[in-house]
Parts: C-alpha cells; structure tokens; sequence
C-alpha cells in the first residue's frame, strides 16, 4: 500500500494532513501556489512542489499539475482535504484511473451524492429520513409539477440537483410564482453547475443544521461518530460548531446515526464523510452529503478521542477498522470557532501581514493553524486561518473554556472575527443551545440597528 | 572620553526627547542623532517581519494619489472582456467606479472621493496590490 | 465561600491556576516579585500586586507580604502552586489563622507529610507498602542501630525525616561505615531543614518512579486518579513524565491507588496530592507524599479527562467531590516534556529574551505555558519556561506524537533542552518503557563519552 | 583615533538603538551610520522586543574587558561575610576566580582567562547583568 501522501491542499488543514500522515509514518509531499511559497507548513514536508500561479484554477484547481506532481514525486496517494478538488468525481476518477489512491471515497460515489436527487433516492433506500418532496426529477408538465408542490404544502424549495452549501435554491411561497421560479432556478443551474436539472422539497422555515460524521471502510463497516451542530453561519459559512448537538436525544441522534452507517454500507462507501441535515420539530431531514473531510471535524475529534484524519488515511490504505460502534462513546462537549481575517463588524476581508500572534493553551485547548507572527494571510484564498477549539465537562464548561480561549487569543496587523466570537460566547440565545441557521443573521442585524 | 562616558550620554539621549546630541571635551565632540525610527533593526535574529510597506492604514496619501484600502489583486475592468473602469485623460465624478479590489473571494469597488481627471493609471489589471499602495493620480 | 483567590506563584503554573479559577467564575489576584512586573499573565488577572524584589527570599517565600496582599485585595483563599510556600505547614496556619482558605490539605497534614518518619507511619497504618524499614525515631545505642540494618540487609539508606525531593540522604554498604554515615546525615540534617531526625531503610539500586495522584474533599471522600512514571530525572529533577505508568500491571495499580485513597481518608486529606513510590522487582515501596499539586499534572488530566486544578479549587470551597471512583476511567497515554531555558548539552542555565516562539498545534497536543516571544526568562527562578504534553490513543501512539510537536516547537534567542527532548523520544531505552531512575544520567554519560 | 577608540565606538552603536553616530578627535572626525537602519519601523504596533543587548554571544569584547557570559546576577564575594574575589588595583593569575553569576538557583564561577592587574570593577555585587556585560577592566 501507499507510503507517500501527496498533499492537495493548502493552509490549516494541509498541515493537518501533514501532522496526520506523520503520526502514521507516512511520507508527505506538498504542493503549493505562488503565492503560497513562504507557508511554514511547507517546511515539515518530505517534499514540497510548486503547482502554478495564485490563482486557485491554476493550481490547487490544477489536475494536470497535481497528478503531475505526484508523479515526478513519487507519491501513491492523493488527500484532497476540503474545498478544491475534494469532492471532484472527475479528478478523483483521473486519480484512480493514474493508478493512485485517491484518500476519499470511490469516484461514483462522489457522484452519485454530489447529485442531490440521486443522493436523495440512495438516502431513502437506507432509510435515512428525508426532507418531504419527490426523489425523481421532475415532470415536464405544469400540473403534474402543481400537484407535487401542493401534495408537499407550501412554502416548499426549488434547488438544483446539481448545487449544495446553499448555492442554487429558490424558496416558493404560493402556487402562482411556482413554475417562473421553477424556470429562473434551471437556467441558473445550467450556467453555474452544468447540469439544469431541479427539485422541489419542503421548505423548513426555522431548521436547525445538525450533521452526522460517518467513517467507513473498504471492507464494509461503516461507523457514525456521533452530531455536530453547526446551525451559527453567516450567508451560508458556518462560523461556530459543536459536538454533539445540544438538546437532541442521543436515541434519536443513534438512531439516525445507524442509518447513516447503513448508507454508507449499502453504497460502498470508503473514507469519511458527513450526512448533513436539517432539523425542525424533533425531526431530521437529510439535506446533502459532503463526501469528504470537514473543517469542523476536531470538533469530534474531541468529543470521541479519535484522529479522524489518522483513521481516513488507514482505510484509504485499505485497512479494515479497528473500531467498532460499541467503541465510540462522545464524552463531554466540544466547541469550534472559525478565526477570519475579516472586519468583525463589516466582514471586509482582510488579507495582510500577521505581527502578534499568542495562542490561547492548557488544558482542553486545541489550535489549529498554520498561521503565525510574521505569516501573510493570503487574499487569493478563504479568510480562515485558525480554528480554535476547546473541549469540556458538559457544555457550560466547554461555553466557558472557550470565553477564556478566546481572552486569551492574541492576533495583530490583521483585522480578525476575534471579537465576533467572543460577543456570540456571550449571546444568550447561543448559550442557551439549539438555535436555529437564521439565529446568527438575525443577531447580526439587531446588533447593526442597536 | 572613554567607553563609558559615550555610553552614559547615550542612555541619557535615548532616555530624553531630544532627536540629536553633539558633546565636546577635551578636543573631543561627540555628536549622536536619535533613530528616526524608534525600534531600530536589532542585533539579534527575529522571526520573519513584514516589508516596510503596513497593511494597517498607511499615512494620508500625498494629495492627487488614489490608493487601495486593502491588499488584494486589482482589476481595472469590470468583467475580462468588458472596457476599462476608467482611462488616462478620462474626467471622472465623485463616486464614480475606478476599480474592483479582490480579496478572498470578495470583490471590493473603489469609488472616486472627488471630482477630478485620471492622469495615470499606476498599476496593471491582475496585479497584486499592498494596502496604501498608489494605484490612480487623479488631478 | 470563597470567590477571590491569591495566586502565590508565579511563571504557568500561575497561568494555569488563573485558567481553572476563570473557568469556576473566580476572581483572581496575582502578586508577583519585581522581576516578573512583565509577565503577560499578570494581564488576566483581576487584580496584580507586587510583593517585593527579585529574590524569592523577599518575594514569593514573603509570608507576611502575600497576607498583606490578600488582606488589602479581599482575596479569600491562597493557592500556593508548587514549590515556595505550597509545602510550608507553618504558612498554611498563618493562612488559616488569618480566616482565609489555604488551597490544599491542612497544615497538620502538611506537618505530618513533611516529617518523613511520621508519614511512613501514616502510611503504613493505612496499608500503603512501603520501603522496609521502621517507620520510628532511630534508637540511641549502636548495637540496636546495627541490629536494625541488619535485619532490612544491607546495602541501607540514611535519610533525613525532614528532608525529600532527593536531599539529605547517604547510602551505606556495609556495616563498619554505618555509625559514621548516621552522624553526618544527623548534621547535615540539623543544618539544612533544622532537623536532627534520621531513620534508615532499604536501599533499592534500579527503581523506577512511579507515583499516583489522590483527590478528596473535606468530606471524607477520596479518590486515586492513576498512575505516573517519572523516572526519567536528572539530578533529582524530572525531565520527562508520562501516564499511566507502563507495564504495570492495572490491578496492582488499582491495589495501590486504593490504599492511597484509604490513607488520604484516615489522616482527613484534602486537595490533590500524590503518593511518591518507588517501584523494583515489582513492588511498590512508598517514599513521600507531596501535599500540593504537581509540575507534572497534566499527564494525568489527559488520561483522565479531568482538570485537577479546578477540583482541588472545588474541595477547597466545600464542595463534595461529584466524581466516584467508577468514573475515573484511565484512557490512553500521556506524556509531558519539561522544557528549560538551558544548554542541551552541559544543562547551564540560560535565562534571556524569547526572539523566536512557534508552537505545536492540532489533535490532542497541549501546551501549558506563559513564555512567548518577547518574554524574557528571568535568571531568579526555576529554568522550566513550558510544558509540552500529548495524547495518544497507545504510548507508541504518544511517543509518535510527542515526536511531531517537539520537531514543530521552535523557540529562539535562548538555549533550550528541545534537542534532548527529541534525542530521548528516539532513545531506545526510553521507548521500551520503564526505565529506572538512573536511565536518563547513565545514557547522558554515555553520550558525553561518544 | 586609535584603533581601539573606534571599535569602542562601534561596539557603542551597534549596542544601542541609534541610527548614526559621529565622533571628532584632534582634528579626525568619524560619522558611523548603522546598516540595519535601511528597515523602517512597521507603522503597525510589535510585540515587545529586547532591547539592543543580546543574550547571544556579543562580538568580541574590547581588549581588557571582562565580560559576563550569562545574563544574571553578579556576586563579587564568596559569600556574604567572606572577602570580595578580587579588588581593583590587585595582580591576578590566569584561572584565578573573579566573581561568581547567579541564575536559575546555580551559580557560574567565572575565572581570568589571563595573568594582569584588575584595572576597575564595573558593577556592583548583587547587580543584574547582561550576556556581554563588561563586569572588569583588566591590563
């Protein structure tokens, strides 16, 4: 099996990749843009090779430079991390097809789940619980479309099959705008993924966003980790995650837990990966699966004691789980937040040069950066370039650790969301738990009127 | 005027607000200007520092020059195929678009602050640019 | 209760006291000599005082001058940390007698404890195994002396029963050099803890140091908290620590850790504390209780989840400990590195300013600090500026990942010992596991020689 | 300006935090300007820095300057009561004990690494002194 782990990523969770093929031996090689070519991480790889210029398309987006790098390195494998080509079914195939192994799941399956219909129909077969709506595409005519919509009730959603992260949706509040917006969602889903094809679900109006961690071998065991909520997000980008999710059952999180293992099973699904859903009224609507690792992944990390990272790369090498479900027990309660270089007022970005620099440390403390004083926070990619995350007794220690964490975090030379978070540690409505994905927008604008 | 002597005038320089000091004794003048900046470059090895140029607002540019607010890669026109923002000679108004700025997948406008004319354009399409960096002289 | 504490320390364990009193929503008061006017964890405390000049002596060993500093603050109880006046039985009355709360055991406790000969006999009334040995006041006439040796065997130790941490003791081979040997110690004894007393026992040549963690409340309840292997010394000094201790079996542990818990209950033991034992051919055999908390805590919070200084803050206020012996549950290994300002190579003391500062990061790796760059390493104290400890789900796990973070730690513009940390990470001897106490100078004379 | 007055001059320099020095003796003139002066200070606010003395090595001292080799506390007698190590004016040996430096709980005996006579003692007992400290003048 592999020995040599080409790094496809750049920023905090390259080197957490780094760190977790080092803790198994493994080689690394890295491969980085112009404009990363100072990274420190860089340092700590076997290897280091320089991909193309800043612009994403032209590197980390660059399958011809990366397959070629792994070749002139001599690398066998191929970890994606997040974003990029993480969830590329062709790259992932072109990686199969160059004899390598992509750290991920199958090619098909990227597939089959990046398209949401089709990742609907697999979820139901597995009895994983549904937001309501068809798992068809659509018929042509109106009416037939009409009595969709009304056997689902309105307001009901209008996605595109082929978008997800809260790209391509249209939300229809009575039946006399159903059919333009119908319309207006497949010409922007041509142009944007490629693919014109819709749905239509219930639209849940106050969801919460909870998500299932799932790991899953190339010899059919598959194991759930436990819930995040990561409902804190502003348009779309979560900002604040947990583990578990306050106030849900654990029999009921087992129970859809199970089911997302079963999933997993029953598509041949090798790797980690996520089961995102909503949930409103006591109940879970599976929405998306991320087929790939997450940035919020420490989170359980803490919560569970494993190296989700560490275990990804043990079934892409083709080994069967040492685990077993009775294993995983979530002790206590774990808490993320994302550090931007952005106006926390404004959420300008702020790319520059980082002067100060202390981390918050002791007990239950985890930092996760390859930042530091005197690094440059790029503008040619995301603006995170930390997670800080703490772990506690129950969530009110964990509430509390991260207040002090946060106290404690000293960045200067770059405007940061430092003082973002520290206010939503405070907020009475996130202390509390359970808030809904509209909590944080809704904060935010009755902090910009007050 | 021995070692010590020079070392105690210099303490008792830097521990004043004066910006220069000359001593005479003996035939002997010593003159010590403070540096202009306060933390001069030190002898020890440091942890890699930013250029001269700050990302923090820089002092008020000299008048005429329209500088970018944030480090980030310019674009002089608002799609690729689309025409310039604004050209050399051109009038312009007060709010008028010069320029895009992007910055993390954001794209930032600069507007014109005043009234006036584009008497150069200080940077190319696709540049990268520091924060204060000049990137219009508008007369 | 309390809900100000004056913390009578200084460096991180000052820092780390003031995160546990932060995290149970305690004020803080720091006092601090004027050497360490700087130190950036004064800034976190709620109130900062300065009890006197550099030297310990007018400083963080001035009884009267931290009284005052309570008194004048309002600060209802003293944490003394470790080292200066944490053992001091004479300053835990003064405290108690001022009406304030003296965060650890009482200072009859602390008096018992510190007379070596008194605590053997504690000890052994609670059936904690100890060195053989009698655990009464020597008697006067050499025949009966002799006879004492005779019967434990020779080779014998002679220690002070004021003495500990390594000081005050003389080992004898053979019976001609006995009478000699108890007079010297008898002096040496008088001069250095103004106690004549000495007692003879057992010397052991190659035991290990293994030790176990207690905490009980002014209740009457007690608990053991695993074990520690901190063999690895130089000088008496702890370099390296690591829990549990390895290849002991988990029942005899548990047999030990029992009779620690039994032992804390029947002398009316309360805060943390720790049983020092040394352990050969093995047997356990007790050697003294340290009566405060330790530099080397942290292992032993990493296995078992819990923060040790917040309990110990707890049973100090009253509180009944929440915690039963059923849910200490010891999971995997944890290793500590003792990181001090000094040469790698000859151990000369290298205090100086910080210019350089990048620390480890991502899972399960924790950094117990209060250096940073720009700090300067004060030539008043103790040469230890960091602790680096780490998790691992096996030790091999551990070592792995102590490897990783101490390759990543950077620290610059003082000589450091990283470079023997990593030297012994990749000592074979270390690696196997329980090495005895003489390992670690044993394998540094046989690098000077090669 | 003998050779020895200029490198005193420099050593001064590069030990302070000023940009340029200049210094006239009979006639001779010498204007130094630090190098390391060509870095401006960043416009956005530091980390605490050390001051000009690094614990480092310094560059060689000056001849007959004895100088520290740790950053500590000096200590001119034995113990409190016994006679100072050496006083000014008194022939020493090579190897002879000079004073002792205190840090971290162990004291560093420091030894003349050459015969001559103590010129001048430049500190005090019970003084903090810096790596690189002259502590005596010895010839």
């Amino acid at each position: 099996m592999f020995d040599t782990v080409l790094i496809a990523n750049r920023g905090e969770i390259a080197l957490r990749i780094q760190r977790a093929c080092r803790g198994l031996g493994l080689r690394t090689v890295a491969v980085y843009s112009e404009a990363d070519a100072d990274a420190p991480y860089l340092q700590a790889a076997d290897q280091a090779l320089c991909i193309g210029p800043p612009a994403p398309g032209q590197s980390y987006l660059n399958q011809a430079a990366i397959l070629f790098a792994a070749k002139i390195s001599g690398a066998q494998a191929i970890h994606p991390g997040y974003g990029f080509l993480s969830e590329n079914a062709g790259f992932a195939a072109r990686v199969e097809a160059a004899g390598l192994v992509f750290v991920g799941p199958s090619a098909e399956c990227i597939r089959t789940m990046g398209d949401k219909v089709a990742a609907k129909r697999a979820m139901r077969t597995a009895g994983v619980p549904c937001v309501p709506g068809p798992d068809q595409a659509l018929p042509s005519g109106p009416a037939a479309i009409h009595a969709i919509a009304d056997a689902i009730g309105y307001p009901v959603i209008v996605k595109a099959a082929g978008g997800g992260g809260g790209r391509g949706m249209r939300v229809v509040h009575e039946p006399a705008t159903l059919i333009d917006a119908l319309a207006v969602t497949r010409e922007e889903a041509r142009r944007a993924f490629g693919n014109a094809e819709v749905y239509i679900e219930k639209f849940l109006s106050h969801p919460r966003h909870v998500e299932i961690q799932v790991l899953a071998d190339s010899h059919g065991n598959a194991l759930w980790l436990g819930s995040r909520d990561c409902s804190l997000q502003r348009r779309n980008q979560k900002v604040v995650e947990e583990a578990p999710a306050p106030g849900i059952p654990v029999a009921q999180v087992a129970a859809v837990g199970e089911r997302c293992a079963e999933a997993c099973r029953q598509i041949g699904y090798c790797g980690v990966g996520t089961f995102e859903f909503l949930y409103e009224n006591d109940a879970f609507y599976f929405i998306e699966m991320n087929t790939r690792l997450q940035v919020e992944h420490p989170v359980t990390e803490m919560t569970t004691g494993i190296d989700i990272v560490q275990q990804q790369l043990r079934v892409a090498r083709g080994e069967r789980l040492s685990l077993h479900q009775a294993d995983i027990v979530c002790t206590g309660h774990a808490i993320e937040c994302r550090l931007n270089a952005e106006d926390p007022r404004s959420f300008a970005p702020a790319p520059g040069w980082i002067t100060d620099w202390v981390l918050p440390g002791g007990f239950s403390v985890r930092v996760d950066s390859h930042a530091g004083a005197g690094y440059r926070v790029s503008p040619y990619y995301d603006s995170m370039f930390a997670k800080l995350i703490v772990h506690g007794a129950t969530r009110a220690d964990a509430l509390d650790r991260m207040r002090l964490a946060l106290a404690e975090m000293q960045v200067g030379g770059i405007a940061t969301n430092l003082a973002l978070h520290r206010e939503i540690m405070d907020d009475s409505g996130f202390t509390a738990g359970g808030v809904d994905i509209h909590h944080l927008e809704r904060w935010l604008a009755a902090r910009a009127v007050a | 005027m021995d070692r010590i002597t020079i070392k105690a005038l210099i303490d008792a320089l830097e521990a004043s607000d004066l910006a220069e000091l000359e001593y005479s004794q003996d035939g002997a003048t010593l003159r010590l200007v403070k540096a202009g900046c306060a933390i001069a470059a030190p002898a020890v090895a440091l942890p890699p520092r930013p250029p001269a140029l700050p990302d923090a607002p820089p002092p008020a540019a000299p008048p005429g020059e329209f500088c970018s607010p944030l480090y980030g890669v310019v674009h002089l026109r608002p799609s690729p195929n689309a025409p310039p923002f604004v050209q050399p000679g051109q009038a312009i108004r007060a709010g008028q678009s010069l320029c895009t700025v992007e910055a993390m997948k954001a794209f930032t406008e600069l507007r014109a602050e005043t009234d006036g004319v584009v008497q150069a354009i200080l940077v190319e399409s696709g540049q990268e640019v520091e924060s204060g960096q000049p990137l219009f002289r508008i007369v």
